[in-house]
């Protein structure tokens, strides 16, 4: 009751010192980073101990906080820390996550290894059924296969090939590095017989065109033939 | 307690003490915490303490708890049948033949359970009086969110590709290794199927009568089926339930049921 | 912490131009005043741009919020912003009621953070009662202690250890610091001594491992900071 007037009074003749300023401006941002919602100065006024001025103390961090990753702001009538607007791209985390391919996407990869240059027609041929463009897109996203030289037969389909990137994903120097590509070719399993009734797969002159892209990436298996 | 004071006086100076000693032993946890305490009113350093002094003291307590009927629990009464030994070890000399532990040995290694306690408590006290989050100290309050990108690599191992590659191709140029039977029936299914039919039979009939449905047109087919049927009608022949004949040289194979007399 | 920007200083010389140290002190900054939770040096390097030296950052920083309001702070492996405690007083409104803890819930949690890894059955032996599962159970929902590995004794008997939020909560960077820790230690108090007369439980081979355990616990924090 006796200390109101006092109240009224010069703050630096008070009965109640007033901490330093330096010490304000440590509450004020201590009360700023911790409150779970943005503080009005009048409930930094009430918070703090008799005397402080909040709002000069305000003014005092955000002049120290200027340029720091962290900035003062006014939210309404309210006063809040955030980080500076610049640096927002840091409140990203990047996750990766890792998946394993579909078996439709892993048995195109690998007739692509084994088969290149190969058109979407013989893959299907071979998988026995169809190729959604989403696997293939999948694929090519990837940079496990691209488009190689297009087959010169009517339509002149695009073909794939794989990529460096393949090879490096799976640890492989060339794709004649295949493991067991020799032997399943011993076997008779990579004879890409054309079905009964479909012909010029192959042959003439898409022969030597085709050839010739294998010849980069089979130079091997092509003279053992 | 003051509640029932209504009964005589002579008594409740014994039923305070009673309860005095029920409310003490509750207030323990277990025989070593009762143990430390005891010791701590020798006022010595608990390495100093004399266990000797202590297992008396304990086993005092235990008598007057007894003589008051309190129960006591089970390990409260192991407690003090180890202490009476480890009592009459201290006290009487030592037995050069005896293996085992000695006396000062246990009494040491009770001393150092009842210091240690005794430190883990004061560590304890200490941790708890130190400053603590969201008491003293304060974690961010408006903590914002980070937000997660989400990147997905996809995978896949040489083995996973051999794998893939050939399912694809056992799918057509692996199957060959299996027998296609799709054209072929054997002479199990014609034994079946004869079985089935020759109770019918009772007159002479054509052995091609026989032939499944779906196999008597393709030539493929009704070759396999012929053979099978003929061979399934011998063995039924040589088992005696049917008799065969052909009337001429490539003549319709004819079948008939046998009479099997009955039993 | 002193081996890492070692390990970094050749990206000065690479292809990516790392942003300046100072703007690395607000990304810093930034990302430690933005999390309630402790982040790690590697989790700051992941987030901040390629190149960046997220030690040597968090050294300077740590000097200019020195006597501020906020105080930057190790946790175990990670950083933190917290208030300083001499503020806590300002903050009553945003005390969390914190669950009062039964005696038996505290001497187990000091139990569990001066002789880690422990466990139940040491705990019970040091204690002098059998430890209730609520108790274990509480301190784990609490996220103050958790499991640690497998003791190599019969039974294979799970061993209990203190966490980052432990630490975190009692404001201490590492295990190693736990109050009285070291004259504990001295006075053998820590030592896991078998009652006279008892042979092959904790003795021998078991005993090595236990002690390396424990080595490694306490050295992980030597190594790393």
């Amino acid at each position: 009751m006796v200390d109101l007037p006092d109240d009224l009074e010069p703050v630096e003749e008070s009965l109640f010192e007033a901490p330093p300023m330096g010490e304000q401006e440590r509450m004020v941002e201590a009360i700023l980073f911790a409150s779970a919602e943005p503080v009005t100065v009048a409930e930094l006024n009430a918070r703090m101990p008799h005397g402080a001025e909040a709002a000069v103390a305000l003014e005092n961090l955000q002049k120290r906080y200027e340029g720091r990753g962290v900035e003062l702001r006014k939210v309404g009538e309210a006063w809040a820390m955030r980080t500076a607007s610049d640096l927002g791209f840091l409140m990203q985390k990047e996750t990766v996550e890792t998946r394993k391919l579909s078996r439709a996407a892993i048995e195109t990869l690998a007739i692509v290894a084994y088969h290149q240059p190969v058109t979407r027609a013989e893959i299907e041929e071979i998988r026995g059924v169809s190729v959604s463009r989403g696997t293939v897109d999948q694929l090519l996203e990837l940079e496990w296969i691209r488009f190689g030289r297009r087959r010169m037969t009517p339509g002149r389909p695009v073909t794939y090939v794989v990529t460096q990137d393949f090879l490096d994903h799976f640890g492989l120097e060339s794709a004649r590095d295949l493991p067991g590509l020799k032997e399943l070719r011993a076997a008779g399993l990579l004879d890409s017989r054309p079905p009964p009734g479909m012909v010029g797969l192959g042959d003439g002159e898409d022969e030597a065109d085709d050839s010739q892209d294998q010849d980069e990436l089979f130079r091997e298996e092509d003279t053992d033939e | 307690m003051a509640e029932d004071g209504a009964t005589g006086f002579g008594d409740v100076s014994d039923r305070l003490a009673a309860e005095a000693l029920i409310v003490d032993v509750d207030g323990f946890e277990g025989p070593l915490d009762l143990l430390l305490t005891l010791g701590r009113t020798q006022k010595v350093d608990l390495r100093k303490v004399s266990i000797l002094q202590l297992a008396e003291q304990y086993l005092a307590f235990v008598e007057k708890a007894k003589q008051l009927r309190i129960e006591l629990a089970a390990d409260y009464l192991v407690m003090a049948a180890w202490l009476a030994f480890l009592k009459s070890k201290l006290l009487l000399p030592p037995d050069p033949s005896e293996e085992g532990p000695s006396g000062e040995e246990l009494a040491a290694h009770l001393a150092f359970q009842l210091e240690r306690l005794s430190a883990m408590r004061d560590v304890a006290a200490k941790l708890m009086a130190r400053d603590q989050m969201g008491r003293d100290f304060f974690a961010r309050g408006i903590p914002e969110s980070v937000e997660r990108v989400r990147r997905v690599t996809y995978t896949a191992t040489l083995m996973d590709l051999m794998k893939a590659y050939a399912r694809t191709r056992t799918k057509d140029e692996f199957r060959p290794y299996i027998m296609d039977r799709e054209n072929l029936f054997t002479m199990e299914q014609a034994l079946d199927r004869l079985r089935g039919l020759i109770g019918y039979a009772g007159e002479w009939t054509n052995l091609m009568t026989y032939l499944p449905e779906g196999w008597e047109n393709d030539p493929v087919r009704r070759r396999s089926a012929t053979a099978a049927t003929f061979a399934a009608s011998l063995e039924l022949v040589k088992h005696g339930h049917l008799t065969i004949r052909q009337e001429d040289t490539f003549a319709p194979i004819q079948i008939k049921l046998k009479e099997v007399p009955r039993g």
